[in-house]
């Protein structure tokens, strides 16, 4: 081990060789740099830079979409694009930013944030991790593969993007009203994405609740890890409603059940309470997650502890436990009977009052405090305003009667853009810049941060304030033309306006972020003088976290150590002596095979889509069905799992030198 | 390892014990098919077969799934998707054997026989 | 994690890396099964919201079932669900040996409930003319008991892997070995529920015996030898690596395996036991 | 950044100019902002005109009271911490940190209370309306108008299931009418809701908030027309690609203009008499240019917005100089073209239920589920190529087939080829049926 030791002064590009597997078909990959190492890599901070990397990518095209969405409406008996794509643009533009964009948003910061903020150096199944991500790139394909129908002749075959909605209302998920490829891709992408996050939040459960820094109790947590964990419940607690809906779907469209086909007895109606136990608790799967992103950030900058801890924590529990009684608020209008519709009513507005509670003690976190108003500040000061009003329009909606007049109107249109951009959204900003210099050591600048506030924060307004005027006037929401004589011309024109407005912000806040990172100023490991432990590490951080696991005493550890500097230098030099003598710090080690199994998921559900349509390649019949692929999807995926089983968690160890250079061993200790 | 069994450290053997709890799961089982033959009344056959039916699903977490030893906090996880799921087929029930939700069916039929044509 | 795991004594209730103390994969398996009954919830609630309004032309579930067959399932199943105790039981005492047994046990066990299902399914689906699309129970029946005996199926395959696992040698290599040894496994109890326990239902209901045994004579074969191999396989080839450690291991698959015992639990009482009221 | 405390003024002075621009440009330019909130169009659900739409108009203004009077309160404390709070420049942000109190649970406690109690405030009304708006008030039951509405992709049928009419083969059936709701005012009317296809919602913004039609589910929602009107109506939940023209319309009238309607309704159709202005010529064309020129501005002229009801009236009368010869070809071509198979013209030819019901098509104020008005050319336009007014609508033959290589698709094809003189006769024709 000396040697080992003597031999690898850890460069960043030079380690040590990966032992000589004994049940390995491929050589354990190693590389730290390149191509490979993002591929194969099992590290937390590399999986939530990805994650966040693919869903600003995706929150670019759906806000694209949302412009020609906005463009086409811009004036009455528009023809700027056809009803289909109107349909296909409204339809992916909702799935996206759900599912491609604030979802995987919020997974970038679990991922990032939670194994640092419970101190442990990375997420309790690492391998499953990288699994979690690659299955997610997988229904983000299924999903979008759609498009390229409209690029060429030859890929008409997909039958253009999804187009039923974004919560596919049976009975238009039937065959027999959507025929083509896209709905049981849009299906399948899905079942997908729901896989990903099940798989995900499993494992951040186990983190958050197993791999707890010693002295770091459930009470000490930060909020923004209770945050990750209600919402990890609640991905695991919902999607399982979707999942099996989407089964029933699918067997509708391939297998000729009738689930949902009213012509062999189904009711299309147990859909839409399928899709909203589970559509209802995934709005507060998206806000949670910025809650909590908030609740770190408002401390930081009004320098004192988040006020009422405990019931902060208590009602985002509250809010996800409450949020499984109310899924039927979203079918007020299909005839549930009095005493259901005023049951989920009040229930609804039950809701309300433990969201208040966390508006409440946010206010008194600022009272009293030194605030000081850095961009991220501003965007969490505008979420709290924004995402006030957005719950406000909810409790007009909760209103069922009201309701029957709202319901699928331009009104829940702002309300829902309300809560998803001045809430979800604004958070997510404020997160990205706040957490910016520490994943990528640079400063981003104050200045043209906030020129991309105030632009992203009055586009938005002008976008999105109209709306509810435009829906009391009546129009309807999924309108892809509307008449001059109905009072919503100039609405629509100043919601289009402001959406340009909104779109230049956005814009320019991630050149900024693009500029920063060339070019932005070097940020220490804690620029906003911060209070959790991922500011305790350098930015960047390396890639074990943290030199010693450290002790938690307080609830805002890193704030506590700042306030005991030699107590915690003391105890942190004897971990650091106590892990090396077990042998230094174990680390994970990479592996090709979630990539590989998530691979042969894509092949196996792009196949299992159409698996009644014949296989044609380059013109040429192959075989009379899909089935073949699909099989073949199935086993490479069952065989890299297989394989994974068999290949272990392995690791490697990592040794600090008294210089501070960090060294790598591998073997048995 | 070989260290490890000679510390000891085993687990007292739940041999016979859990050849006493399936043996009890199974003759639970067949008063359970028994029972729905019986001329009692429904309410009381209803009743006793969801006691019977909870009581093996019990004692088959508490005991094969040593709930029973291990941390409550196993308990508490597994009951909250048990909790959450059982409230909502609850619910789900409730709505659809409400007075509204009552399917037109037959004349439904005949309108889908009438869209295809 | 792993390397503290070796370093002291095994405490099967206790793991003292973790926060809790609960090992991480327990806790993983335990949250999937929370998960798992949301999954479930959803399928039984499609399968009940449809017996509360049948469509006319629905099947008859009375008619259609056969109650002693899916008892005696129920009871098989619930056997396995002792044999998959009994192989935790012998790991946590570090009696490997034991733990083949049982997990072989479970898997067959598991095996003959998959092949109760299956000829159900042939029964229903040729001698009650009930297939998946000719009536709405049909469809919720088959999807909900599908998926249940997908879960089963998954089951028996895990155990399948945990099985040949005990075999990996101490000193590394055997990739191969275990390969074979898992198809060995998967030809084996393939042809034991998809062919042999059908076939043995049917001769239970007046299938002379000689008529099965011509009928199936090459998967019969091929069946004997999937056996003959896999003792063959299945004998002592030195030292394992496999041991007490790994208790947490079989656990998990084990607490997969129980609840997919009680979901049947709930299954036989509220799908079939219910309908004879 | 050591430039950052002059960054931040930078940016708060920009900001300020910002806004002060913005208002500055909302208050010259007034009269347009001021549209921008018009709220009385003719879907508006803020201008109600009948009970249950006032009931819900009356419910949501509760809601807007609460939440305002919740927003001005937490608002102004909020604003004030911000302000009050804030570090006023470099050093105060150095500055030893501030005591880190943790909370206050009486103050949590109270505030949990207040919203309690504000929610009651909502929740008491909401629940007097559910029942209220879910079916016809016990005392007016008896008064009350039964009639079933089915969404088909994109139209409406309406059936009046109370009023008999004598079919010409014989029997008896519910009166039929399609896309153009006619209904007493001032009396409760009650609209079971079916569907033939997908979802669809039955909405009249005015009258009353809207109920989905469901396949399999017997829905249904009631209203009542304080006086007589015409009121425009809209599907409300997305149903295929032409779900945003899928509109209809409600006719509210007086009794006795109700009763003279109805009596009208239930006779067969009008047939020209054979000595008005009969020309034994070839028909001449009435309008030459009927080709789509007119970008794709769709509803009425401004004659027709300005008083819908009175250019509904307008409709019920025959036109002046119609043309015998002309409208007997057009009913012959409305046989050959294959048009029967789908429409019904009840005492003429035709017996399709697939299309709306063309028995009184010339006394509709709108055509195509309230995408056009109901004029010769729009009508002429109309069959010329319907799919240019209603992408993907069903007045085509054909369906889905597998094209070689690509796997589905979606080929359609209009069903008929009309020329020039043909929708010349048909538009006479469909305009003679009053
Ligand atoms: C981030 C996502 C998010 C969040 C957080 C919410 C929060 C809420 N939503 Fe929203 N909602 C959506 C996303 C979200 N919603 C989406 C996407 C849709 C449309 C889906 C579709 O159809 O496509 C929708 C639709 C929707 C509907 C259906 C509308 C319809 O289609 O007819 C309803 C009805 O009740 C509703 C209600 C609520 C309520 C009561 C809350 C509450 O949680 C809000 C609580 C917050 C406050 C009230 C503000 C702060 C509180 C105080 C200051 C305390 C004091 C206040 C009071 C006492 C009132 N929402
Ligand atoms: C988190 C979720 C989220 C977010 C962030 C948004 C963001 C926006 N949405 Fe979204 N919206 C939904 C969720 C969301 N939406 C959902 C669920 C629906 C319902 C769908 C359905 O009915 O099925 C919906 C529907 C919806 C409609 C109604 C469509 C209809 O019913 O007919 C409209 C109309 O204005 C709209 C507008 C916008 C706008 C202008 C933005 C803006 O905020 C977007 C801002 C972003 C940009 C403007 C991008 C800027 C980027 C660039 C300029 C660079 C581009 C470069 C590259 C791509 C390389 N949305
Ligand atoms: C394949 C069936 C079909 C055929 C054939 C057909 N139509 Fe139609 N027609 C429809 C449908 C469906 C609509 C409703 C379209 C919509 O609004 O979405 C319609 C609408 C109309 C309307 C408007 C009715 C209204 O109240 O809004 C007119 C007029 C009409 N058709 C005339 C004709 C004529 C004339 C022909 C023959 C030349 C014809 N149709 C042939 C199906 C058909
Ligand atoms: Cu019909 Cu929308
Ligand atoms: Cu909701």
């Amino acid at each position: 081990m000396a040697e080992a030791l003597a031999k690898n002064a850890y460069t960043g590009g030079a380690h040590a060789p990966a032992k000589k597997a004994t049940f390995d078909l491929f050589a354990r990959p190693t590389a730290k740099t390149g191509l490979v190492s993002w591929l194969t890599t099992v590290d937390h901070k590399k999986i939530g830079m990805l994650y966040g990397g693919f869903a600003i990518i995706f929150f670019l095209i759906g806000g694209l979409e949302a412009l020609m969405i906005r463009t086409q409406l811009m004036v009455p008996n528009n023809r700027f694009i056809t009803a289909q794509l109107y349909n296909e643009l409204f339809t992916m533009h909702g799935t996206t930013m759900i599912f491609l964009a604030v979802m995987p948003l919020n997974a970038a910061f679990f991922n990032l944030l939670v194994p640092i903020q419970v101190g442990a150096r990375d997420v309790a199944f690492p391998r499953l991790n990288a699994f979690s991500l690659w299955v997610w790139v997988v229904g983000a394909i299924l999903l979008n593969v759609g498009w390229l129908s409209h690029f060429s002749d030859a890929l008409k075959g997909f039958g253009g993007a999804p187009d039923a909605g974004w919560f596919g209302y049976a009975p238009l998920t039937s065959r027999t009203f959507t025929p083509d490829l896209s709905t049981d891709l849009w299906v399948l992408g899905l079942q997908v994405l729901g896989l990903s996050s099940i798989v995900a939040s499993l494992n951040f459960i186990v983190t958050i609740i197993n791999m707890r820094a010693p002295g770091l109790t459930m009470m000490r947590l930060p909020v923004f890890t209770w945050m990750a964990l209600v919402t990890s419940f609640l991905l695991i607690l919902a999607l399982p409603a979707i999942a099996i809906a989407l089964v029933e779907v699918m067997m509708d469209r391939n297998f000729g059940t009738s689930f949902f086909e009213v012509s062999g007895g189904g009711q299309p109606i147990l859909w839409q309470h399928l899709f909203w136990v589970f559509g209802h608790p995934e709005v507060y799967i998206l806000i949670l997650p910025p809650m909590g992103y908030v609740s770190e950030i408002l401390p930081t900058f009004a320098r004192k502890p988040l006020f009422g801890y405990p019931i902060v924590v208590f009602s985002g529990v509250a809010i996800g436990f409450i949020g499984f009684g109310v899924w039927s608020h979203h079918m007020f209008t299909t005839g549930m009977g009095n005493v259901a519709t005023a049951a989920f009513a009040l229930a609804t507005m039950a809701i309300a009052v433990p969201t208040g509670v966390k508006i409440f003690n946010w206010i008194g976190t600022l009272w009293g405090g030194q605030i000081m108003t850095r961009v991220p500040m501003m965007f969490a000061l505008g979420f709290i305003w924004m995402f006030m009003l957005g719950g406000f329009s909810g409790v007009m909606h909760a209103a069922a009667p009201a309701d029957a007049q709202q319901q699928d109107t331009y009104f829940v249109i702002a309300h829902f853009h309300y809560v998803l951009i001045g809430g979800a959204t604004f958070a997510l900003l404020a997160a990205i810049h706040f957490w910016f210099p520490k994943f990528f050591g640079r400063m981003v600048p104050e200045f043209w941060g906030k020129v991309s506030f105030w632009l992203i924060f009055v586009g938005f307004n002008c976008t999105f304030f109209p709306m509810h005027f435009l829906g009391l006037n009546g129009m309807p929401r999924r309108t892809w033309t509307y008449d001059s004589n109905m009072g919503w011309n100039e609405g629509n024109l100043f919601a289009t306006l402001g959406a340009y407005l909104l779109g230049i912000g956005i814009f320019t806040y991630f050149a900024v972020l693009i500029y920063s990172y060339f070019k932005g100023k070097v940020a220490g490991s804690d620029p906003w003088d911060a209070r959790t432990l991922e500011w305790s590490i350098p930015s960047p951080p390396p890639e074990h976290n943290f030199a010693a696991i450290p002790t938690v005493h307080a609830r805002d550890a890193w704030w506590y150590e700042k306030h005991h500097k030699e107590e915690i230098a003391k105890e942190k030099a004897e971990h650091i002596k106590a892990e090396e003598s077990h042998g230094g710090i174990h680390m994970p080690d990479q592996s090709w095979y979630p990539l590989f199994s998530a691979f042969g998921l894509l092949v196996g559900a792009y196949n299992f889509a159409q698996i009644h349509q014949p296989l044609v390649l380059f013109g040429n019949q192959v075989s009379a069905s899909h089935l073949p692929l699909a099989i073949t999807g199935g086993v490479i995926m069952v065989a890299a799992l297989y394989l994974w089983a068999l290949e272990g968690p392995g690791g490697y160890h990592l040794h600090l030198g008294p210089d501070g250079k960090v060294t790598e061993s591998r073997g048995d200790h | 390892m070989s260290a490890l069994t000679a510390a000891g450290h085993h687990e007292p053997s739940k041999f016979h014990f859990y050849i006493q709890v399936a043996m009890i799961l199974s003759v639970v089982t067949g008063i359970e098919v028994v029972l729905v033959y019986l001329p009692l009344p429904k309410w009381f056959v209803v009743t006793s077969l969801l006691t019977l039916s909870a009581g093996k699903f019990m004692a088959v977490i508490f005991y094969f799934m040593h709930l029973r030893w291990d941390k409550v906090f196993c308990t508490i996880l597994f009951f909250i998707g048990l909790v959450l799921a059982g409230g909502t087929m609850w619910a789900l029930l409730h709505l659809f054997a409400a007075d509204a939700s009552k399917p037109l069916t037959a004349a439904a039929l005949e309108m889908a026989r009438l869209a295809v044509a | 994690m792993s390397s503290h795991a070796a370093t002291g004594p095994i405490d099967h209730h206790h793991d003292h890396t973790t926060s809790t103390g609960i090992p991480n994969k327990k806790l993983l398996w335990w949250a999937f099964l929370a998960s798992d009954c949301m999954f479930f919830g959803a399928l039984i609630s499609t399968h009940m919201v449809y017996r509360l309004n049948p469509p006319p032309g629905n099947a008859v579930p009375t008619q259609v079932f056969n109650i002693e067959l899916t008892s005696f399932s129920t009871f098989i199943l619930l056997m396995s669900s002792l044999l998959m105790a009994l192989a935790v039981n012998a790991i946590q005492r570090g009696n490997v040996k034991s733990t083949r047994t049982m997990l072989l046990g479970t898997m067959f066990f598991g095996c003959i409930f998959l092949g109760g299902q299956v000829y159900e399914f042939e029964h229903f689906v040729h001698a009650q003319k009930m297939t998946l699309s000719n009536s709405i129970f049909g469809s919720t029946f088959y999807t909900l008991t599908g998926t249940h005996g997908t879960h089963v199926a998954i089951g028996v395959l895990l155990l399948g892997m945990m099985y040949v696992r005990t075999f990996k040698p101490a000193n590394g290599g055997g990739l191969f070995m275990n390969f074979a040894h898992l198809l060995a496994i998967c030809v084996t109890f393939g042809v034991a529920f998809i062919w042999f326990v059908p076939g043995l239902i049917e001769v239970v209901y007046g299938l002379p015996i000689g008529t099965l045994f011509q009928r199936a004579a090459i998967p019969l074969a091929v069946g004997a030898a999937g056996l003959v191999s896999l003792f063959w396989l299945g004998r002592s080839r030195g030292a394992v690596e496999f041991g007490e450690k790994n208790a947490v291991d079989v656990e998990a698959i084990g607490l997969y395996w129980h609840f997919v015992d009680i979901v049947w639990i709930i299954i036989f009482t509220a799908v079939y036991l219910l309908e004879y009221l | 950044m050591t430039r950052t405390r002059s960054d931040h003024r930078n940016v708060f002075r920009f900001a300020t100019v910002f806004l002060a621009g913005l208002s500055l440009l909302l208050m010259t330019g007034c009269a347009w902002a001021g549209k921008v909130f018009s709220l009385s169009g003719p879907q508006s659900t803020m201008v109600t005109e009948g009970p249950v739409a006032k009931a819900q108009w009356d419910l949501f203004m509760v809601t807007v009271y609460v939440t305002t009077f919740i927003f001005i309160v937490v608002g102004s404390v909020l604003a004030y911490a911000q302000i009050k709070f804030r570090a006023k420049d470099e050093a105060a942000e150095k500055a030893e940190p501030p005591p880190q109190g943790h909370g206050n649970p009486l103050i949590e406690i109270g505030l949990i209370a207040a919203s309690v109690i504000l929610l009651v405030f909502i929740a008491i009304p909401t629940v007097r309306d559910i029942w209220y708006t879910h079916d016809v008030p016990e005392a007016e039951k008896g008064n009350a108008l039964d009639v079933t509405a089915t969404g088909f992709q994109w139209w409406f049928k309406f059936e009046y299931t109370s009023e008999m009419v004598k079919l010409p083969a014989g029997g008896e059936a519910p009166l039929v009418t399609g896309n153009e709701l006619v209904v007493p005012a001032g009396r409760p009317v009650r609209v079971h809701l079916r569907t033939i296809d997908v979802i669809h919602s039955f909405w009249i913004p005015k009258l009353a908030g809207k109920v989905d039609m469901i396949p399999n589910r017997a829905n249904f929602l009631w209203f009542k027309a304080d006086r007589p009107g015409y009121y425009y109506g809209q599907c409300a939940e997305y149903c295929g690609e032409s779900h945003a023209i899928m509109r209809f319309r409600v006719i509210a009238l007086d009794q006795p203009d109700y009763d003279k309607w109805l009596a009208n309704q239930k006779l067969p159709a009008r047939t020209v008499a054979a000595g008005a202005a009969a020309s034994a010529e070839q028909p001449k064309i009435q309008f030459a240019n009927y080709q789509i020129n007119d970008g794709h501005a769709l509803a009425g002229s401004a004659e027709f917005d300005a008083n819908p009801l009175a250019a509904w009236h307008r409709m019920q009368a025959p036109e002046a100089g119609e043309n015998a010869a002309l409208v007997a070809q057009g009913r012959k071509i409305f046989q050959e073209k294959t048009c029967v198979s789908c429409h019904t013209i009840r005492g003429h030819e035709g017996m399709g239920i697939t299309g709306p019901d063309l028995t009184r098509v010339g006394a509709r104020s709108t055509i195509a589920a309230g995408v056009l008005e109901n004029t010769p050319v729009r009508l002429a336009q109309w069959l010329h190529d319907p799919a240019h007014f209603k992408p993907g609508n069903k007045m085509y033959y054909g369906g889905y087939v597998v094209q070689e290589g690509t796997g589905f698709n979606a080929t359609w094809k209009q069903n008929f080829t009309l020329n020039d003189t043909e929708i010349n006769a048909l538009v006479a024709y469909l305009h003679s049926l009053k």
